[in-house]
């Protein structure tokens, strides 16, 4: 297992909010207040369920999306400063893996063009030393390199996923987000994907930011994950950690909730029930933004109207929750 | 290990089996329109009216000016086989210069309609905020007003001939196609290919030229294969209240209006272009939606 | 029954709407007076002292900004002018007898529109790719490839000349208008002409959409409920088919509209339509300029009543 | 005149109303504003004027008792003094009886007004001073008692009593009591301030929709009204209308002055059909001819007479009337000059040279004059849209190229810029067509031929023929005649113009309508018809 | 044992579209008995919801089911009249679908849609629907059930809308309900919520349960038994301790090896299962799945197998199986 090391991260981001306008003076707090550090060389899971602003942050991140405050600092520059030209070059740096692979590639672009476009955009290559690389690339995420004048649609998911793979990493860069890049994939081509990543990984020595909202996915791929809750990182730790020791009970909910393909262990667990729905992210709770589903929350306070600092728990491991010691331990 | 004919099997790539076979988008629309008769048909009677139109500017049975080549009101027969109009003149010589007008109009106004809207739409739908503020409030009011009567006062203003007239419309139809592309800029903008583009680095008006516009063509085409006959439905309105093309230009719509008091002796005279009129109206009808089941499969039964 | 909220939301709907027939009629105020011509020209002589007499009468020696001002004052009192052909005839009286007129008409049509074109709609959607489908389908082709010229001819044809001919003049219908309303056989054939066209892009927007419905989940899971066809189609599918064609009344509104201005004349009808074309060719600019307001509002009413219908019918959308 | 058909029997119908079309509302029934045919169409009925034109169109005493002449000395010697001696039984529909006063209170209100036809009071001793609102009341106008009038007129003018004949504009009697009360503009637009002398007043009017008029009770004139109510839809399609009459709907089309605006195809089909009986061709006061630009381009003055005359000579008016008047039945050749058949000063029939088709000399004519055709080069002939103008456009086209090898192109503008431009002088060649007002050539002249004639937009200048006319319009008119023949002889000498064609009046009468006909100014007055059993 | 309330019977369901003839299902046999949980699994596309739209006759133009029999309590629903049908759908077999709120009806109350469920069945006063479905809510546990059904779907959350369907398949109390993918589109945790309340309903309702899903770990969860789908078969089929435990068929054993699991280590690489699931069109010949079967041997590239017992209540289709596979790879490696 790899140990985070002690160098200077990546990637910081400090009090990162996105607000999106949602009529009537009204926003979605998407992502509220958030601060983490991604370091060079690793890969950190983000989880959390649907609309808890995994995606918004990956596209903040990527400066896809301007911030509504907060500063995110990549090798020391921040971004959210950068802007036109400035912001072009940075992104040779900073790259996406989307979710979708049918509707991340043009369906009127040739393969070839689709991946060569970043290296056009730079004019890094030209004419045939171009196509040699588009080639190239195509034989590393495993696809036949003459190929490459054919068009999206011919390909299946899969493959169309190892195209969006190669259109990532055809700028060297040192960053990928990847935003759920399996969860629309055939069971049975996941782990093709996964393991490619993890290749890609050690051959380029990439940095990962892997979003998803299956836990044992990211616990396989994650040296660290984080656990997002309502615009809100609420757990960070070593994914081993998070996974024997969670110190938020949401976490902990979480983890309780995924099945297990194993008839005799999934028949004995115990399943810490969430009461209610993820509330609205346009007005969220006061306080703990978990406390109105949580188990252990003592209400009003300090959970209604404290807002739980995400604090180290233990060595690596941080959570936001006023009562960490008493989220139940193991599966 | 012998591999029978006709198996897949793994290979050194992943990608060697594609999911389809090699085809570009464009093909499959074709494949699929082929297979449509209506719209083939149509598409078939659309050339054959085009070379019509095409053979009229260098020939007509009779010129087109001459009075009293034939009785006035003449039914059809053998040597006039459309018969004469109330001045005498051929109604078949007539009616091919008409297509040639009614193409003009229909083309020309798309032309005008389709570069100031997929500008305009373009524009608003990718750069959003305050400029499509304007623009959107823009397209809504000229939704908010009779388009034909304002082509009416246009054309009034302006004066008569083709041009004016394929202006007049243009002017009041281009909100169709603005409105199409800027919803298709919006929603394209919105998919994950354009948020690839641009992080890695492309630049707006290759994202547009590259990305957008190419995707956004299919429909582009079906509106405007639409936008022909609304075209050449406005023209034959504007003529038929008079306000066409200068005479002995003919245009269907004022052949038409020129015979329709003589609907009750001599009802050929408005049958005949009123006739051709629908059918050529009906061919880019049957076209578009051809066009528009093939070039968005999701249609396809 | 009605929120405060929505309230509100008709308020501020009905201001937007006069404030479009505002800016609409200015800007026709502002068009029209581009027209080359006048409306006191004739092949008689042609006094200047006469001319600026009539001109001073009717303001038109002001400068057009003045002129503006006078209209802007005149409208919010809905008082739109007076006739500048038809001497001393205020116009908004007038206008609105001719509105009523159209109104009545349209609203046929309307109806006519809706109806024939959802129930065609309907069965070719029902009926996919039979028989029954082509001959729907055809025929709305064939409607909306009509200009409305030819259909309105072939009707007067067909019913005033040809029915009269064979029935021996017993049964005909009569050309031309009794009084300002007509009787219900007048209005028919005038709304249906101006109605087909329509009806035939009703019937094509139904059946897609039906079609569309008919593919949903929902209309699986009522299948599944061991719901009948005909519970499926009326209950689930017909009402969501709607949403889609609710759009178009506001098109729809302006479409019938401008086919008014050619089937009224063609039938006699004393509407607005007619008093459009009279007056734009005989430049008597109030008239237009009435026109104009009368219709900006007309398609402002349409819009909100669709709008209105969206909620009826759609429980997802609020004001 | 008389019953055209009487076969149906001569009883009278119970149902005495009387039902026409017109294809769009009247402009004014303001006598001091009137100044459209359709309006003067109704006006007969409604107001008297001093005379009036009977069905023969010969002047006639109405409020007045006679005609004035010098001979009963209504007209002095000089010609500068009329003096009308006025019926004292005339009564307003409202009862009130009509003296002098209402008479100069008219005629001051028509100058003051300066209406289009405010002109025909031009020779009454203080009209200028009215007109240039240096007084209200116009000097020249005076009565001795209640029921005589003093006309004193600047010069001697010989056509004066067809302008006060001409009663249904300008010297048409109202009563100031009802204009005051209904207003100077809105009086006339409501029944009850329409106050008049005629048989007829309007019981009822939906603006641009419908008009009803009932007779006055106990109307003080002869014959007395017959017909109990008229009623007039406007319908903008005349063929509609016609379909309308066909099922019996209206009992005429045609008056209002709609006789010129049936559509030919419709004049065919009825007279080709059992009811041909039922249309009548009138003779009307309305010719069209081409009109050069006599100022500037290829056809300007003595220069360009040869292409003038090529251009006139290479019409070929038989076939022009087959195309454009159905076979000749709506109009007919000019072949008498410009002013109509049937009136005053009318030439005689192919008495105009300009009217021959000659298309040898046409040629002939061109190739001398523009032997390379450069000068007519890019020719537009303007016209203002309408069926009939547009045929006979087209056919001009047609012929011009077939007969003289000259290709012109056609300009529709619509008429009110038409007319704007026209007058402007901004055509090159145009159609031009007028309607007589009266039965008198000065109407023609000074409208349209003398120099600067306000309605000529020509630029045709004749020094010799301003000269001419100016003489002619202070003699009396069966002195004058033969001076303004020779004038016209002039402009046919000038090639001033390409004649077309005479209008003619289309009538469609039920049989059961019994009266007189039209004629060639009026529709017969209301008073004199009736409807018989049917 | 008791006689299964349903038997399919080489069930062949086939899609006539202009590319040509998907053979969607192609010869599926299986068993379900009363108050029974099946399971089947398979990745997307390999048939599973075809097989359960033919089950109740859903399956759309251009579908049509050509061959075999489905026997509900003996009669065969293939060859039955549209009316019966009809009766059997939603009473005695009802279906909830994978996306909550695309399949309930978004311009009627959710109250309503549960309604008429009841309405097309059995004749009852609207009083007593209402109070009915107020109460199949509140069983399905949705809190405030008395107004939530004045709501329209779109006022319910996800999670809510599925429990709203599962209500509506039990409102005629069926002998057995269809739920395909039902917590596919939700969350974790409310699909954990759902999966309970179903183990529930099925214990105290005894309605028989064929749950589809492409999710092995809800299967292990829910089900008694699984059935294995692969291209339009099944390729394995048996308890589910089992086929979990000893799976046979390659396809079973790589999908439960591609798998990250929760409970295990970490391991540095999953098994990857490469190439791509046939194109039913034309499927491969042989064994459908020998172009991505790593332990494939001569006769699986011509010969097609059936379904064989391959343990107590266990059958695969594979000629070699991974008991045989297994040992044969220990010795290679030996
Ligand atoms: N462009 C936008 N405008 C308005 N609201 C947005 C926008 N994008 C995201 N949101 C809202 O922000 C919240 C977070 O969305 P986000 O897509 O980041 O969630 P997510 O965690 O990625 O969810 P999922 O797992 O469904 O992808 C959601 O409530 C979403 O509705
Ligand atoms: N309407 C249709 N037309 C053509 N082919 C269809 C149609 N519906 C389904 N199919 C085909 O039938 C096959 C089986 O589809 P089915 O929906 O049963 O798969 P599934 O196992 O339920 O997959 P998923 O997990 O994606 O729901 C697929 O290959 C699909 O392409
Ligand atoms: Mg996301
Ligand atoms: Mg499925």
């Amino acid at each position: 297992m790899k140990r985070v090391p002690e160098r200077a991260p990546l990637l910081r981001a400090e009090e990162v909010v996105k607000h999106f306008p949602a009529g009537l003076g009204a926003s979605v707090k998407a992502v509220e207040r958030v601060n983490f550090e991604i370091y060079p060389g690793e890969t950190v899971g983000l989880v959390g369920e649907s609309g808890c602003g995994k995606s918004t942050l990956g596209r903040l991140i990527t400066q896809l999306l301007p911030v509504t405050s907060g500063n995110i600092f990549f090798e020391g520059v921040d971004l959210t400063k950068l802007s036109g030209e400035k912001l072009r070059q940075k992104r040779r740096e900073l790259q996406m893996i989307f979710q979708d692979p049918y509707s991340s590639l043009n369906p009127r672009m040739t393969v070839g063009d689709i991946i060569a476009e970043p290296l056009e955009n730079f004019g890094l290559l030209r004419g045939r030393a171009k196509d040699k690389r588009v080639q190239e690339l195509l034989r590393i995420v495993g696809l036949n390199p003459y190929f490459n004048n054919r068009y999206p649609h011919e390909f299946s998911g899969g493959q169309r996923q190892r195209i969006g793979i190669a259109r990532a990493i055809a700028l060297r860069p040192k960053l990928i987000v990847a935003d759920e890049p399996i969860s629309a994939l055939d069971v049975s081509i996941q782990a093709q994907i996964i393991n490619l990543m993890e290749d890609l990984q050690k051959e380029f020595q990439l940095t990962y930011l892997f979003i998803a909202h299956d836990l044992s996915v990211v616990r396989h791929i994650s040296d660290r994950v984080m656990v997002m809750y309502l615009g809100k990182i609420v757990e960070v730790a070593d994914s081993a950690e998070i996974y024997r020791n969670p110190r938020h009970p949401y976490t902990k909910a979480l983890l309780s909730s995924i099945p297990i393909p194993d008839p005799e262990i999934q028949s004995k667990r115990r399943i810490v029930h969430l009461s209610g729905e993820i509330p609205s992210p346009v007005n969220p709770p006061s306080g703990c933004r978990f406390h109105p589903r949580c188990p252990i929350a003592q209400v009003p306070t300090p959970c209604a109207d404290l807002e739980p600092p995400l604090e180290e728990k233990a060595r690596g491991h941080r959570a936001a929750c006023h009562f960490s010691e008493k989220v139940p331990v193991a599966v | 290990m012998a591999t029978a004919p006709g198996v897949a099997t793994p290979e050194e790539y992943v990608g060697d089996t594609l999911a389809r076979e090699q085809t570009s988008l464009w093909a499959d629309a074709w494949r699929r329109l082929k297979r449509n008769r209506l719209a083939l048909g149509s598409a078939v009677f659309l050339v054959l009216l085009l070379v019509v139109a095409i053979i009229s500017v260098f020939w007509t049975p009779y010129p087109i000016w001459r009075q009293g080549v034939a009785p006035t009101y003449q039914t059809p027969n053998s040597d006039f086989l459309l018969g004469a109009d109330q001045a005498g003149r051929d109604i078949l010589s007539r009616l091919m210069v008409g297509a040639q007008v009614s193409l003009e109009v229909g083309v020309g106004t798309q032309i005008i309609v389709a570069v100031v809207g997929v500008t305009i739409g373009l524009i608003a739908g990718y750069f959003r905020g305050w400029l499509d503020g304007i623009i959107s409030t823009l397209i809504n009011i000229f939704y908010g007003i009779p388009d034909l009567l304002v082509a009416l006062i246009l054309v009034l203003i302006l004066g008569r001939g083709l041009d004016k007239i394929i202006f007049a419309i243009a002017v009041t139809r281009w909100m169709d196609m603005a409105r199409l592309v800027r919803g298709q800029t919006f929603s394209l903008r919105e998919r994950e290919f354009v948020e690839a583009a641009r992080a890695s680095g492309t630049r707006p008006n290759k994202i547009l030229s590259r990305h957008i516009l190419p995707n956004a063509l299919g429909p582009i085409i079906v509106q405007a294969t639409f936008g022909i006959p609304q075209a050449i439905l406005f023209e034959a309105f504007l003529s038929f209240l008079g306000l066409g093309v200068q005479p002995p230009t003919p245009s269907w719509g004022a052949m038409a209006a020129d015979g329709f008091h003589a609907i009750r002796i001599a009802p050929h005279i408005v049958l005949v272009p009123a006739i051709a009129l629908s059918l050529t109206l009906m061919a880019f009808n049957f076209l578009g939606d051809g066009l528009r089941d093939a070039l968005d499969p999701r249609q396809k039964r | 029954m009605l929120s405060r909220r929505a309230l509100i939301f008709l308020g501020e709907r009905l201001v937007l709407i006069a404030f479009t027939a505002v800016a609409v009629s200015s800007i026709v105020f502002f068009g029209v007076h581009q027209l080359p011509g006048s409306a006191f020209l004739s092949d008689r002589r042609i006094d200047p002292a006469a001319l600026a007499a009539i001109m001073h009468h009717y303001h038109l020696d002001l400068s057009l900004w003045d002129q503006y001002k006078l209209f802007v004052a005149g409208i919010v009192h809905g008082n739109l002018g007076e006739s500048l052909v038809n001497r001393g005839i205020p116009i908004t009286p007038l206008l609105l007898r001719e509105a009523s007129v159209s109104l009545e008409v349209g609203a046929t049509a309307l109806i006519f529109t809706i109806g024939l074109g959802m129930v065609l709609g309907v069965i070719a959607a029902i009926k996919q790719n039979t028989w029954v489908d082509y001959l729907a389908t055809a025929t709305s082709v064939i409607g909306y490839s009509m200009p409305n010229f030819v259909i309105a001819s072939v009707l007067v044809l067909l019913f005033a000349v040809y029915l009269y001919n064979w029935s021996g003049g017993v049964l005909y219908y009569e050309v031309g208008w009794e009084g300002t309303y007509g009787t219900p056989g007048q209005i028919l054939l005038p709304a249906f002409a101006l109605g087909f066209p329509y009806a035939s892009i009703v019937a094509r927007l139904t059946r897609a959409s039906m079609l569309e419905v008919l593919r949903q989940d929902y209309v699986r899971t009522a299948k599944a409920k061991g719901l009948s066809d005909r519970i499926v189609i009326i209950r689930h599918a017909l009402r969501n088919a709607l949403i889609p064609v609710v759009t178009i009344l506001g098109p729809l509104t302006i479409g019938i509209i401008t086919g008014s201005v050619v089937i009224e004349n063609i039938f006699g009808i004393p509407g607005l339509g007619k008093e459009f074309v009279q007056s734009i060719l005989s430049r008597d600019y109030n008239i237009v300029i009435g026109v104009f307001t009368f219709y900006a509002l007309a398609i402002g009413l349409a819009n909100l009543l669709v709008d209105l219908l969206y909620t009826v019918i759609d429980p997802r959308i609020r004001y | 005149g008389g019953g055209s058909t009487a076969n149906q029997g001569t009883q009278l119908a119970a149902d005495q109303t009387l039902r026409f079309p017109l294809n769009d509302d009247i402009g004014s029934f303001d006598p001091a504003f009137i100044n459209a045919a359709v309006d003067a169409a109704f006006a007969q009925n409604l107001y008297d004027g001093l005379l009036k034109f009977d069905d023969n169109l010969n002047i006639v005493p109405d409020i007045a008792k006679e005609v004035p002449t010098t001979s009963n000395g209504g007209i002095s010697s000089d010609g500068l003094t009329y003096t009308f001696k006025l019926r004292n039984d005339v009564k307003f529909s409202n009862g009130d009886k009509v003296t002098a006063k209402d008479v100069i209170y008219s005629w001051n209100r028509a100058a003051k007004a300066q209406g289009d036809y405010a002109s025909d009071l031009d020779h009454v001793v203080g009209y200028k001073d009215v007109k240039g609102k240096k007084a209200t009341t116009m000097s020249g106008l005076t009565s001795s008692d209640d029921y005589t009038l003093k006309v004193q007129l600047t010069e001697a003018a010989g056509f004066f009593l067809t302008e006060v004949a001409f009663n249904t504009a300008v010297t048409g009697v109202v009563s100031e009591k009802a204009v005051t009360a209904g207003g100077e503009d809105t009086w006339w637009t409501k029944p009850e301030t329409l106050i008049g002398t005629g048989p007829y007043k309007m019981s009822a009017r939906t603006p641009k929709q419908s008009l009803d008029f009932v007779p006055v009770d106990n109307w003080w004139g002869s014959p007395k009204p017959v017909l109990k109510k008229i009623h007039v839809d406007i319908i903008a399609d005349l063929s509609s209308a016609i379909a309308k009459y066909d099922q019996n709907g209206f009992d005429n089309v045609g008056f209002g002055d709609m006789n010129g605006n049936i559509p030919p195809e419709d004049v065919l089909r009825i007279k080709a059909g059992p009811k041909s009986s039922e249309l009548k061709f009138i003779q009307k006061t309305r010719t069209t001819w081409v009109g050069f630009n006599y100022e500037k381009g290829p056809f300007a003055g003595t220069a360009g007479k040869d292409l003038r005359k090529a251009f006139s000579l290479a019409i070929d008016r038989t076939k022009l009337v087959d195309v454009a008047c159905s076979h000749g039945v709506t109009c007919s050749a000019a072949t008498g000059g410009l002013i109509s058949k049937g009136l005053r000063g009318y030439l005689g029939d192919n008495a105009d040279p300009l009217a021959k088709f000659d298309a040898a000399t046409a040629k002939q004519l061109l190739q001398s004059a523009d032997p390379n055709k450069t000068k007519i080069k890019g020719l537009v002939y303007q016209y203002n849209p309408g069926a009939f103008n547009k045929a006979i456009a087209e056919n001009l086209q047609s012929q011009w190229q077939d007969n003289l090898g000259v290709k012109v192109d056609l300009a529709a503008t619509e008429r009110q810029t038409f007319f704007q431009r026209r007058t402007k002088k901004e055509y090159t060649i145009f159609r031009h067509s007028w309607q007589a007002d009266y039965d008198h050539p000065q109407d023609w002249f000074d409208n349209l031929f003398i120099t600067d004639a306000g309605n000529g937009g020509t630029g045709y200048s004749n020094p010799q023929l301003d000269a001419l006319v100016k003489g002619a319009d202070a003699k009396k008119t069966e002195d004058a005649l033969a001076d303004y023949k020779k004038a016209s002889q002039m402009m046919i000498d000038d090639a001033a113009y390409a004649p077309l064609v005479y209008g003619v009046g289309v009538f469609l009468t039920k049989p059961y309508v019994k009266g007189p006909q039209p004629n060639a100014f009026n529709d017969p007055y209301w008073n004199e018809l009736s409807i018989l059993q049917h | 044992m008791t006689a299964p309330v349903l038997q399919v019977k080489d069930l062949k369901t086939q899609f006539f579209t202009d590319d040509g003839v998907v053979k969607a299902v192609d010869g599926v046999s299986f068993d379900l008995h009363p108050g029974e949980t099946l399971g089947i699994v398979g990745e997307s596309g390999c048939g599973k919801s075809v097989t359960a739209l033919s089950i109740l006759r859903l399956v759309q133009e251009p579908g049509r089911i050509t061959g075999g029999q489905i026997l509900f309590k003996g009669t065969d629903i293939v060859t039955m009249p549209g009316d019966d049908v009809r009766d059997i759908r939603g009473k005695d077999i009802a279906m909830i679908f994978q996306d909550p709120l695309s399949s309930l009806n978004p311009v009627l109350k959710v109250g309503y849609q549960i309604e008429e469920a009841m309405e097309a069945h059995t004749k009852i006063s609207g009083k007593v629907a209402l109070s009915r479905a107020v109460q199949l809510l509140k069983q399905v546990r949705i809190p405030a059930a008395e107004s939530r059904v004045e709501d329209y779907p779109h006022q319910f959350s996800g999670g809510m809308r599925q429990r709203a369907m599962i209500a509506m398949g039990l409102a005629n109390k069926p002998s057995i309900l269809i739920a395909d993918e039902p917590t596919t589109a939700l969350d974790v945790t409310v699909q954990a919520q759902i999966l309970e309340l179903l183990r529930d309903l099925n214990e105290e309702t005894k309605t028989a349960i064929i749950l589809i899903t492409h999710n092995m770990g809800v299967v292990a969860g829910l089900c008694k038994r699984v059935l294995v789908m692969y291209a339009g078969r099944i390729v394995e089929q048996g308890p589910v301790e089992q086929i979990f435990k000893d799976p046979q068929h390659p396809y079973t054993w790589s999908l439960l090896q591609s798998i990250p699991r929760l409970d295990a280590d970490r391991k540095d690489r999953l098994l990857s299962i490469e190439g791509l699931p046939p194109d039913l069109i034309k499927p491969p010949r042989g064994c459908r799945f020998h172009p991505r079967c790593q332990f494939r041997i001569e006769r699986c590239f011509h010969d097609d197998p059936t379904l064989m017992d391959v343990g107590p209540d266990q059958e695969a289709a594979c000629w070699v199986t991974m008991r045989r596979a297994l040992a044969r790879d220990g010795e290679a490696r030996a």
